[in-house]
């Protein structure tokens, strides 16, 4: 049983990373703003959920279980609002300056 | 593996730091800043110290580049009259030389510590187990009840000066959920911080920043205005953290005869208590060291 | 102590590039920052120092905590005299 | 050992996006890649956490990722005073 939780884990953990890598890439090459935030929103949704559900796996502690739930609400939902806020702006103003 | 985290962590920290030193443009440079303050936190953890890297990160990364964002756009760019070739040479020299000699200093200093011995010693009388917030609150706790002063004389620096408000803009109608959750989020957070300050990494410095977020959240969102009443409360707080501290210190010179020497057996209560009060007012300071204070005309004071 | 001798170095770098960027740079916010930045390699440097056999020494760590907040709180007095003097430039 | 690589993955792909923040060209751009070295933070944090054994590091990762929430929000916020 914990054998198979810690490949789950660690596999979940490589999938996240690897979002992350990806994302950070992509922010890095992708042509414009609203492409760039596009990798950016992933990155805060998935590769970080990712990596806290590998991280709960191999743990196996119910209070790191409710400190890593948090973490991921609150990254995604910065991640979000800002996203929202940087397109709106960028959408009616042309761009934020 | 470990090495090789920690020399991409060390070349990361120089690197974003020059980059926020070396460009002119204003987002650039503080945006680089919070990085470097994020990536700083990172390798207090990895130089075991979780307490500063909580406090580097809450106060280093977020709150001061709120502060430096707030000013970006007051402060006017400064001519960009660029001094001599010459004169920069001379100076990359002596930086150079400087940095040199520090990093040859610090690390051929003569290793034998003397304090970690003397507070494992005292730590069961401390009333608490974290050894960072025993040094802090009980053994040096005069230090911190003058760096309380220190903070509060900077307040009534900002008060006098009295830079304009940050106007509160529309943000859109994502800000109401994204503040429902944050703000109790932070108010939570900064509890548990408090609580656990006793024991293990936390405490109340930590826990007043991360409050002080969450008020920088319901101000930068437009749903606390500032009224000169509200504003005139926050100094109030402000100085409660200090009046308390100080009503405290005087206490254990009555009860125990030396100052800031806890009775014997409380010590525990009497540092969360100080620490509780310590929480709301460094929040509330900084609070206001942020959104400044209303200029009054003169007559008025 | 490998690894500490990797943060020394960070640490001092850190320094010599405020210190560099403090003498050579005009534009009050950049000397803000650098300001910060030097104080955050002084916190490294002491912390780095501070740390023998997997312990870390906890007096640094409570100066270093110290000098954080009070490096804010300067920081914000720094920056009010700073829109202050620009505001009065403007009259 | 796996758990260690990993971090160090997610350290790389905490500083890829560094260029973006120095290059630019808007200001959105160099948000968007605080943001997302934000992220990499407490991913960073998360791992080293699970790895080195020490749940503390968890507490840490949540501590950044609402300072994270509230560094973003002030720099969209306060980009917006100026217009």
């Amino acid at each position: 049983m914990t054998t198979v939780l810690q490949v789950v884990g660690l596999t979940l953990t490589t999938f996240g990373v690897s979002f992350l890598l990806i994302a950070a890439l992509g922010v890095w090459r992708l042509p414009d703003v609203l492409s760039r935030l596009h990798a950016l929103t992933k990155a805060d949704s998935a590769g970080l959920a990712l990596i806290a559900l590998g991280a709960a796996c191999l743990k196996g502690r119910p209070d790191s279980l409710l400190v890593l739930g948090l973490c991921v609400v609150l990254v995604a939902l910065s991640g979000v609002t800002i996203g929202h806020l940087i397109a709106r702006a960028h959408l009616s103003e042309g761009d934020l300056e | 593996m470990s090495l090789a985290f920690d020399i991409l962590l060390a070349f990361g920290v120089v690197f974003t730091a020059a980059a926020a030193l070396g460009t002119h443009d204003r987002v650039a440079s503080i945006a680089g800043f919070v990085v470097t303050g994020l990536l700083v936190a990172l390798s207090l953890v990895r130089l075991g110290a979780p307490d500063v890297a909580l406090a580097e990160a809450a106060i280093g990364a977020g709150l001061t580049g709120a502060l430096l964002l707030r000013s970006a756009w007051r402060l006017k760019p400064a001519e960009s009259r660029v001094s001599p070739a010459i004169d920069r040479i001379i100076v990359a020299l002596i930086a150079v030389c400087l940095s040199g000699a520090l990093a040859w200093a610090v690390y051929t200093a003569p290793g034998a510590a003397l304090y970690p011995a003397l507070v494992s010693e005292r730590l069961a009388e401390s009333g608490v187990t974290n050894p960072v917030t025993a040094v802090l609150l009980n053994f040096r706790a005069w230090d911190t009840l003058l760096e309380i002063a220190v903070l509060f004389v900077a307040l009534i620096l900002v008060r006098i000066v009295a830079p304009a408000h940050p106007q509160p803009v529309v943000l859109g109608e994502l800000m109401l959920p994204f503040a429902r959750i944050v703000v109790p989020m932070c108010a939570f957070l900064a509890g548990h911080l408090l609580w656990q300050g006793a024991s293990v990494p936390g405490g109340a410095f930590q826990a007043g920043a991360i409050l002080a977020g969450g008020l920088l959240v319901l101000m930068l969102g437009g749903f606390a205005v500032l009224t000169p009443r509200l504003l005139s409360w926050g100094m109030m707080v402000a100085l409660l953290g200090l009046a308390v501290f100080a009503v405290a210190a005087l206490s254990t010179e009555a009860l125990t005869g030396t100052l800031l020497l806890y009775p014997d057996g409380a010590a525990k209560i009497w540092i969360l208590m100080i620490e509780a009060v310590l929480t709301l007012s460094i929040a509330a300071m900084l609070c206001l060291l942020f959104c400044g204070m209303p200029r009054r005309p003169l007559n008025d004071v | 102590m490998t690894s500490e001798l990797i943060y020394i170095c960070a640490g001092s770098g850190l320094v010599g590039l405020a210190f560099y960027r403090l003498a050579t740079c005009r534009d009050m916010l950049l000397r803000v920052l650098s300001l910060n930045v030097l104080a955050v390699g002084i916190a490294i440097l002491f912390l780095a120092s501070a740390r023998n056999a997997g312990m870390t020494d906890a007096v640094p760590q409570a100066f270093i905590l110290t000098g954080i907040v009070v490096l804010v709180a300067v920081t914000a007095a720094l920056l009010a005299l700073a829109e202050q003097i620009d505001s009065q430039r403007d009259e | 050992m796996i758990l260690n690589f990993l971090a160090f993955c997610t350290l790389v792909a905490t500083l890829a996006a560094l260029p973006r923040l120095i290059i630019g060209p808007t200001a959105a751009d160099r948000i968007i890649a605080a943001q997302l070295a934000g992220t990499g933070t407490v991913a960073t944090l998360i791992v080293l956490g699970t790895a080195d054994k020490t749940p503390a590091l968890f507490d840490a990762a949540l501590v950044f990722a609402t300072l994270a929430a509230v560094s973003g929000l002030a720099f969209v916020a306060l980009q917006r005073t100026r217009l």
